[in-house]
């Protein structure tokens, strides 16, 4: 190539500058490395850490004692329980509310303000600090409604909390349902709802229950809405149990009950003057990050197992 | 390349148009054939309804051509034909013209045989007549034939007829001329005896023609204007090659 | 056919009713907001709520300016986005240009826990690891300050902006970089000048996700921030935020209908609005960004 | 299944929670007991609208808590359970600080030292000029209202710039972290992180200095940071078998177990009187409804013997 | 075209269309007479004053630059529009015999979809099995009979020239066939129903040319069962499958013509320039 | 409908295309033209030279015909054409073919043209042919016009011109006759002239085939075989129609 | 065809092919020469012994059915493939006049790309303004000087017929543009930087007929100043624009040579099979 050729037309001086070019490719990744094994890093000595911590705690017994003063003797059997029925109220009132909220959204609401005020409602609401809503069961819950500290209210708060998430993410499962599926059933005369349960609803399944987990486990490891409607107490049984030998078989008893759960459990002992509880907290820790990270690789698990199925 | 290779196609009516369009041809040339036919026999036998009914026959074949075209035009429009389904539509258009010629012709002949058959008829005056009429009617058929069969060997072979067909005709002319000279009584009906002789000759270069079209159709090459032996030895080339890769 | 219709008109009726939880849980929130900062604001005029710089409602000598709880929040809020923009980013733009498939698909889960450990083992990560680790280097440092503390939320909310950066990175489409790459692009070039302005909205979108964690975010500012509500944006000193004096006050022992019980859903008006106010610039964000392809 | 529902003060907390315990397993579980945590005011707050059984305070119950109580037609029982001791410390570095008056603690905390006195010096022209790092109980805390009322005069008077938190342990831990802080909180607290914290010694009414101490507390010398911890049962709850089981238990038994989570037991004989004050259903309070300092022990028997 | 169409009296009338200048003039039975079709996308006018008759059995195809308002146009006899909100139909589009106006205000858009299939342009076969997306319709309609299901299912995949192919795995996964199967079993799913009028909105354009010509072949076949309506911009297409052949420009139908006429000798100017591709 | 109509495609060398096959057939054209000009000038002027050349100079034109086709059958395949497009293409195959036959019969003419230069020439003998010779010659250079200007009715009225040629060729042949019976011994050149008569005769019909293959072109209709009275009213009608409407 | 190949010296090499069977032979100038070409994904050999010289400053197509491999040919040529893991050249394309292997494993594949440019199946202009996508080739090799990107941007748009439509709004962004715009934005994109080839892969399978009318017309207008190669399952397309075309079957080499012989007379059955629809 001539030398009057433009610089930019003269392979020479672009091959000198692709050297360059390339050299900060290899730089970029190695930061990238870097942030991310820092990242990383930090969790896994966050989690080791616990683990450690709590190591001389783990075993059988933590999870069927009851707190006690005693650090020793101290276990999590209330508040594991209780984290599974406030988990359970959460996820029975959040789930339906949510998915059909989103189906609402997604499918039948007319382009109007109306539509659009809910619309911006879920997207603030997904924003909204936890204390708020905190605040909000505080006020509603616990005093409007009197449910109490019980885990009617701690569960009911938690699925308010939660509802956007699962709004948000059912709304991205639906979305993701192609519009072609939806034309294909009304074209064969199906109604709106025959098309949304026949079709939409199945077909987003697996973001709908991946959505409900990144919620629950959002909300299983939530600790100041609990702190503000004033859940932190000491429990030492377990709620009234929702089987019964007599008819009908079924209570719900235990939705009045106090409770204590995981994440309170665990502030309670970190604020503890005896330091033996600093591995009861420790321990507990590990478990309810044991517990996110079951709930989130179930989440993996089935959206890989969703999207396998249905690959559009 | 057998006939099977006009169907196939994954459009079946595209199948039934270019089937339609070959059997339109073929069902011309059948008619044109038997113009030509009938045409000679009403000269030969001097039967001058005969000669008649050829010349209103025309219009049938005329008709033919007229909706074949019609059709290729047709199936132009709307099947963009490419490769051998375009060369045969091209020599379609083409073989109807030379078939409508022929078809002209022949009405020539039983026009002038109708009017023949009022003068009184030498007892075997028209035996050369009756004899190139016979080779210019094999190679019409022949040549349909070969349409029909893809059959391009077979059509070099019959294009080379035509030059018997020529010899014929000089032969037939010469003589004629020496008839007139002689007796130049008979110049009216010598000269309509050349006609029909120079018409069997058009016939065997229209015929030759439709040879050279099913060529072109099989194997995409324009031999008009060559001579034929080249196109002969071309041909042969050709058909060795086919022949191992057809599946 | 005609009960098919019915069924149809019926369920619209229910799933509206649905919808309208969200509109009435936000209505809820406002209300009991507006509700009881409302004899809040009976008590105290609003102007020294705004204006007034010492925020000290359960003393005796009460004072009632947020600007202190206000300043603590934003200082944290713009330390942890320090953190966790820069690292999100880069972690996203790593995971989705350069990272092979493997790599991406295992880490990025991974990474999501970082969102999902009890925020109270961060508040003793800051207070116990990160600020003695930060004195070796500030041997000045207060053993509580918000820099630290904003560090930890910035790790912590490091996952939501790189997982949902790297959500809008991935969705900017294949034949988009395809495109840079056969001009002659390397990776970097195609990431930094394609991808990412590719899908910047989804980018800010994060960032907005982002700060509204960092804002909301509670028990790290709580036991690591020091709760002492000190008008100064020096992430060295220790401070308060709106969201740990609200919890402070809910794990005290005050009496309901106090001015200082009324005081926290006044601070949590003002969270409310701050928020809102991110959340709606990041609504249209994303609006725009969905339009994009 | 009957549940005994106890709500209120943190500080009384850790006592009650052992002492329901304890009962629990006594009983074999056939009594169930929760203990909440919403903290003194809101603990009669929900009391007095007859939520709960038992209301722990770290102090008396207040004229408008009373009204309160009144207008719902509530009447209560108040029993003492125990004393605490409010420990300042510093951290164990500090070798300059040997003792401190009140008068200091005051110059230190008062509302007008916020921005002012910052550091050691400003607080005492002999120590040195280290920045002055203060930690305390949050403000709505029973703790802090007792501190200030103590030391400033006025329950809830205080300057505002100090590091504040509902968890003592991170007050702790501030101590122990800065080598200029200073801090204050209940003496269990203290006790467990007693090798890493240095208790001052405060000088009391009659010029002595004072640590921190279950003696000290009992023999009534160290004042005016010791304070008297009470339960407050609800007449109507009273009537319950179980909960009479459950005072009695914990009027019996609980001495123990007051020293054990770190808080100072009344003498033997305080507890008598309250458990017969308890059976002979003597309502109402000693106490004016207003706060108070200084109460010691002799000084409660004493106003105990006259209901 | 001259629609000097017959009175509306019930049975499929007879509208004679002029064909050729030379007055030969040829008469084709109506499945459906659209007259002065108007359709408004809010204030936007997407069809203009459209009048073409649809013939019974035959297949016809609608050509014409991009945003012309074809889609749209099929897209009202099966009144897909109403989806959306604020659209507005105008004119009449009478389905006969039974002279039922598809885009009446009083007519429910749910029973002129089940009366009208359509397959669209990208195959959409829903994640289910290959047989219960053929099933769907007649679930719909309240079909629950196993033999009777399997029994359409079986007429409705020959039909769509798909049973040999999957016979044998009428229970894997629709998702699992090639593109043009896809389109084909989108296709036995209207089929399946037995529609009156079957419409296909570029029913092509997503696949290669062998599915093209394979679901070409199908459309030509199914003339005989069903009146075919197609949407296509290549206008090869259109030329190979169509028996007429309406071009729309701006809106508006330019041409209604037999399929040979239009491509072979358009009478309007506009129409020539665009399939000789003079456009532009 | 203007000339300018075969370009405008958006597509350049489709333009191309059309424009080089309407320019090689008016070269064709014009070459059959001189051609015959020049064959009927050897005849008339006795020049053996000149019709020795001409008869040579048909591989010209034959050579111009196969390339023609050929490029028709490439654009029929590449282009896949339609309406006025593939008419015209349509058209030129057929055209070509026709131009093809007329150089055939000029080459005819030459070469009788340079036999007869051997032969004593009557002092006005060829007046007839060289008349005939002068209106076939014109019909052939407007039909070719007519193509040129897409003009149908211009085509149309040209056709009509074939009756004149018709009338003129039968004038010749009576003449010939005549000759022929008075004089046996020019029974020979009678002939000759005959055949000239009769060759000039046949390029009137192929011009008029010509004609008609423009108003094919130019109104899709195929006129053949039909009273060129209808044909005529036809096209008045259709251009009548055409006018209003063209953008 | 015989790649009777000329020593591999510097300068464009000359090929002669055998355009026709009655021996007429054409020699074409070679851009690039691809040589026993064999292509792996992993395991999978998608290209099986290609040999086809690509002639300088001509259009050469590639046809044959979905799946035969033409998109991985194409690919191979700015070395594409090499974004993905676990692929594998085999043979060589030998670029002329400086005889560089384009799949030679010492071969940068960057610096192919930097010499050959690709125009994409869907438009995918960057979401920048026009400007800046025409300009980004230049910038990415450091053209930084205004007035400089400024002419060669004006310079690129013109090339790709491109310029009037949009010169009074080179700062808008190139998403507001139509489909056909953004094509030929592509196009100019790939043109601003002077590649000696421009690939095309099924350029207009996204566009209408008449914007797709235009991007082929300025296909056709490329071969003045550049070597086109284009993949496009549309046979009609590769008849109109290509100068050769080449027809792969099952990632083989069936058949090459000019585009109008393939059309009209192609040598091998299953070539003419494909090009008349007898395929399946
Ligand atoms: N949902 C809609 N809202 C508003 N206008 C629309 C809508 N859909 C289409 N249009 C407009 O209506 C006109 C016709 O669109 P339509 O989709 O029917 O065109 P088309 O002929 O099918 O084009 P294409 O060949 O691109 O599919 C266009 O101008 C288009 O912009
Ligand atoms: N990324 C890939 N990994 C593995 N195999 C692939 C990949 N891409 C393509 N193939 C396979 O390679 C073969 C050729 O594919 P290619 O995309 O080149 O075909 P094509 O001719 O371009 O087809 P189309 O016309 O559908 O684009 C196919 O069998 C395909 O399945
Ligand atoms: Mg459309
Ligand atoms: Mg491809
Ligand atoms: O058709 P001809 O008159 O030339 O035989």
């Amino acid at each position: 190539m001539s030398a009057n050729v433009a610089p930019y037309r003269n392979f020479e001086a672009l091959r000198a500058g692709l050297i360059r070019r390339k050299m900060m490719d290899k730089v970029f990744v190695i930061i990238g490395l870097i942030v991310m094994l820092a990242c990383l890093a930090i969790l896994a000595i966050l989690f080791i850490d616990l683990v450690r911590d709590g190591a001389p705690r783990f075993s059988w017994d933590f999870f069927t004692n009851f707190a006690s003063r005693n650090a020793a003797r101290a276990g999590i059997l209330a508040a594991w329980v209780g984290t599974t029925l406030v988990m359970t109220v959460t996820a029975v009132c959040a789930v339906p509310v949510g998915v059909a909220a989103a189906i609402y959204l997604e499918e039948y609401a007319p382009k109007n303000w109306f539509t659009a005020v809910i619309e911006i409602n879920v997207t603030n609401l997904a924003g909204v600090p936890s204390i708020v809503y905190g605040l909000l069961a505080l006020g509603l819950f616990v005093y409007q409604f009197d449910l109490g500290q019980s885990i009617a209210a701690a569960g009911l708060t938690l699925a308010l909390l939660i509802l956007p998430i699962v709004i948000v993410a059912t709304r991205e499962a639906i979305r993701s349902v192609p519009n072609a599926i939806r034309e294909a059933a009304y074209g064969l005369g199906a109604t709106r709802w025959e098309v949304t349960k026949d079709h939409v609803l199945p077909y987003s399944t697996g973001g709908v229950l991946t959505g409900m987990i990144l919620g629950l486990s959002r909300a299983i490891g939530e600790t100041a809405p609990i702190i503000t409607i004033g859940a932190l107490s000491f429990i030492a049984f377990l709620p009234e149990s929702p089987f019964k030998g007599e008819f009908p078989f079924i209570s719900f008893a235990w939705l009045n009950d106090p409770f204590t759960v995981m994440p309170i459990q665990m502030f309670n002992w970190v604020s503890r003057p005896d330091q033996a509880f600093q591995s009861n907290a420790a321990a507990a820790g590990a478990i309810l990050l044991g517990m996110t990270l079951l709930m989130n690789g179930m989440a993996i698990w089935i959206r890989y197992r969703f999207r396998k199925k249905i690959n559009w | 390349m057998e006939k099977s290779d006009l169907s196939h196609h994954i459009l079946s009516r595209y199948n039934d148009d270019l089937e339609r369009v070959r059997t339109n041809v073929l069902q011309m040339g059948g008619l044109v054939e038997e113009q030509l036919k009938l045409a000679v026999e009403a000269l030969v036998e001097g039967d001058s309804r005969l000669g008649e009914q050829v010349a209103r026959g025309d219009v049938k074949v005329n008709a033919m051509e007229v909706a074949i075209d019609d059709d290729c035009s047709r199936i132009l429009a709307t099947r963009s034909p490419a490769a051998s389904d375009l060369r045969l539509i091209v020599a379609v258009i083409k073989t109807i013209t030379d078939l409508e010629r022929i078809g002209d012709e022949a009405e020539k002949i039983g026009y002038i045989g109708s009017r023949l058959a009022a003068v009184e008829r030498p007892a075997d005056r028209y035996r050369e007549l009756k004899h190139l009429g016979r080779i210019v009617g094999d190679m019409v058929h022949e040549a349909l034939d070969a349409f029909a069969r893809l059959d391009a060997e077979g059509a070099v072979a019959i294009a080379k007829k035509d030059r018997l067909v020529d010899e014929e005709y000089e032969a037939i002319q010469r003589q004629c001329i020496t008839f007139m000279m002689e007796d130049p009584r008979t110049i009216r009906r010598a000269l309509d005896v050349l006609w029909v002789a120079r018409a069997l000759e058009r016939i065997g270069d229209h015929a030759k023609n439709v040879c050279e079209y099913v060529v072109y159709m099989v194997y995409g090459k324009d031999i008009r204007h060559l001579s034929l032996e080249d196109v002969e030895k071309h041909v042969q080339s050709k058909s060795q090659k086919a022949a191992p890769e057809g599946h | 056919m005609r009960y098919r219709k019915v069924r149809d008109r019926i369920v619209e009726v229910f799933l509206l009713a649905a919808g309208l939880v969200a509109v009435f849980t936000t209505l809820a929130i406002v209300a009991i907001l507006l509700y009881e900062s409302s004899a809040f604001f009976e008590h105290v005029p609003l102007k020294d709520f705004l204006t007034d710089t010492m925020w000290t409602p359960l003393f005796a000598d009460a004072h009632y300016g947020i600007l202190p709880l206000v300043a603590g929040t934003l200082t944290t809020t713009i330390v942890a986005l320090l953190v966790a923009v820069p690292l999100g980013t880069t972690i996203a733009i790593y995971l989705s240009e350069f990272a092979p498939h493997k790599v991406r698909e295992t880490v990025k889960p991974i990474l999501e826990l970082l969102g999902a450990v009890p925020t109270v083992v961060y508040g003793y990560f800051a207070l116990t690891m990160v600020t003695p680790f930060l004195q070796i280097f500030m041997p000045d440092l207060p053993g509580f300050n918000m820099l630290s503390a904003g560090l930890v939320i910035g790790l912590m909310i490091v996952p939501y902006v790189s997982s949902v950066s790297e959500d809008a990175m991935r969705a900017v489409p294949r034949y988009m970089r395809e495109g840079s790459y056969a001009m002659g692009a390397t990776r970097l070039q195609t990431a930094l000048r394609v991808v990412v302005p590719g899908a910047f909205s989804g980018l800010a979108a994060a960032f907005i996700l982002g700060i509204s964690r960092a804002v909301g975010e509670t028990m790290v500012v709580a036991i690591a921030a020091g709760m002492q509500p000190n008008l100064t944006f020096d992430p060295r000193e220790p401070a308060a935020t709106i969201t740990a004096y609200i919890v402070q006050v809910s794990l005290g022992d005050l009496p309901h209908g106090s001015i200082g019980y009324q005081s926290i859903f006044a601070a949590g008006l003002v969270l409310m609005l701050i928020t809102l106010i991110f959340n709606v610039i990041g609504f249209s964000l994303t609006r725009r960004f969905r339009e994009a392809y | 299944q009957s549940v005994i529902k106890i709500d209120g003060s943190s500080t009384v907390f850790p006592i009650a929670e052992a002492v329901a315990e304890e009962f629990q397993i006594a009983k074999r579980g056939k009594v169930r007991v929760t203990v909440g945590i919403a903290g003194t005011g809101g603990g009669f707050k929900r009391f007095c609208r007859g939520e709960t059984d038992i209301s722990n305070a770290s102090r008396p119950i207040l004229k408008e808590e009373m009204d309160a109580c009144r207008a719902a037609g509530v009447k209560y029982l108040e029993i003492p359970v125990a004393f605490d001791a409010l420990t300042v410390v510093v951290n164990p570095a500090n070798s300059y600080v040997k003792s401190l008056t009140v008068a200091d603690l005051k110059k230190m905390w008062e509302p007008g030292a916020q921005g002012r006195i910052s550091s050691w010096k400003q607080v005492r022209g002999e120590f040195p000029g280290d920045r002055l790092m203060l930690f305390g109980p949050g403000a709505d805390s029973g703790t802090f209202d007792y501190f200030t009322e103590a030391v400033n005069g006025k329950a809830k008077a205080s300057r505002g710039d100090f590091t504040a938190s509902e968890d003592d342990n991170v007050l702790v831990q501030g101590v122990e972290n800065n080598k200029s802080a200073l801090g204050y909180f209940g003496y269990a607290y203290y006790i467990a992180h007693k090798d890493r914290l240095r208790a001052v010694p405060i000088i009391n009414s009659k010029g002595q200095a004072v640590s921190p101490s279950i003696e000290a507390v009992i023999d009534g010398s160290y004042e005016p940071l010791s304070r008297p911890l009470f339960i407050y049962v609800r007449d109507s709850a009273a009537q319950r078998a179980e909960i009479q089981d459950f005072i009695k238990f914990y009027l019996t038994d609980g001495a123990a177990l007051v020293k054990e989570v770190g808080y100072v037991p009344l003498p033997d004989q305080a507890y008598k009187l309250a458990l017969k004050h308890f059976t002979d259903k003597k309502l109402g309070t000693v106490f004016g409804g207003v706060p108070e300092v200084g109460v010691t022990i002799e000084n409660l028997l004493a106003r105990e013997g006259k209901l | 075209m001259q629609n000097d169409a017959s009175s509306r009296q019930s049975g499929t009338p007879r509208i004679s269309i002029t064909v050729d200048d030379t007055r030969k003039v040829r008469t084709l039975n109506v499945k459906a007479a659209v007259d002065n079709l108007n359709f408004y996308y809010g204030q936007h006018r997407a069809l203009k004053n459209l009048t073409i008759p649809i013939a019974d059995k035959q297949v016809t195809a609608l050509i014409g630059p991009s945003g012309c308002g074809k889609s749209t146009f099929l897209r009202c006899f099966n009144r897909m529009h109403d989806l959306q909100p604020d659209t507005r139909y105008e004119g009449s589009i009478t389905l006969h015999p039974d002279n039922l106006n598809l885009v009446g205000s009083g007519v429910d858009p749910i029973e002129v979809r089940m009366r009208i299939g359509m397959v669209f342009q990208k195959p959409n076969p829903f994640p289910k099995s290959i047989f219960e997306n053929v099933a769907y319709g007649l679930r719909l309609r309240g079909v629950r009979n196993r033999a009777t299901l399997g029994e359409e299912v079986e007429k409705a995949l020959r039909g769509a020239a798909l049973w040999d192919e999957v016979k044998d795995r009428l229970q894997d996964s629709a998702l699992a066939l090639s593109g043009g199967q896809m389109q084909r079993l989108c296709i036995a799913r209207a089929l399946a129903t037995t529609p009156e009028i079957l419409l296909f909105d570029e029913p092509t354009s997503a696949l290669d040319p062998i599915a093209t010509a394979k679901i070409e072949e199908l459309i030509s076949t199914l003339r005989d069962q069903v009146t075919v309506l197609i949407v296509t911009h290549n206008m090869q297409q259109a030329a190979r499958v169509s028996d007429y052949t309406a071009f729309m420009y701006l809106g508006e139908l330019i041409e209604f013509d037999e399929a040979a006429k239009i491509f072979t000798n358009p009478s309007k100017k506009a129409t020539e320039d665009y399939i000789t591709g003079r456009y532009g």
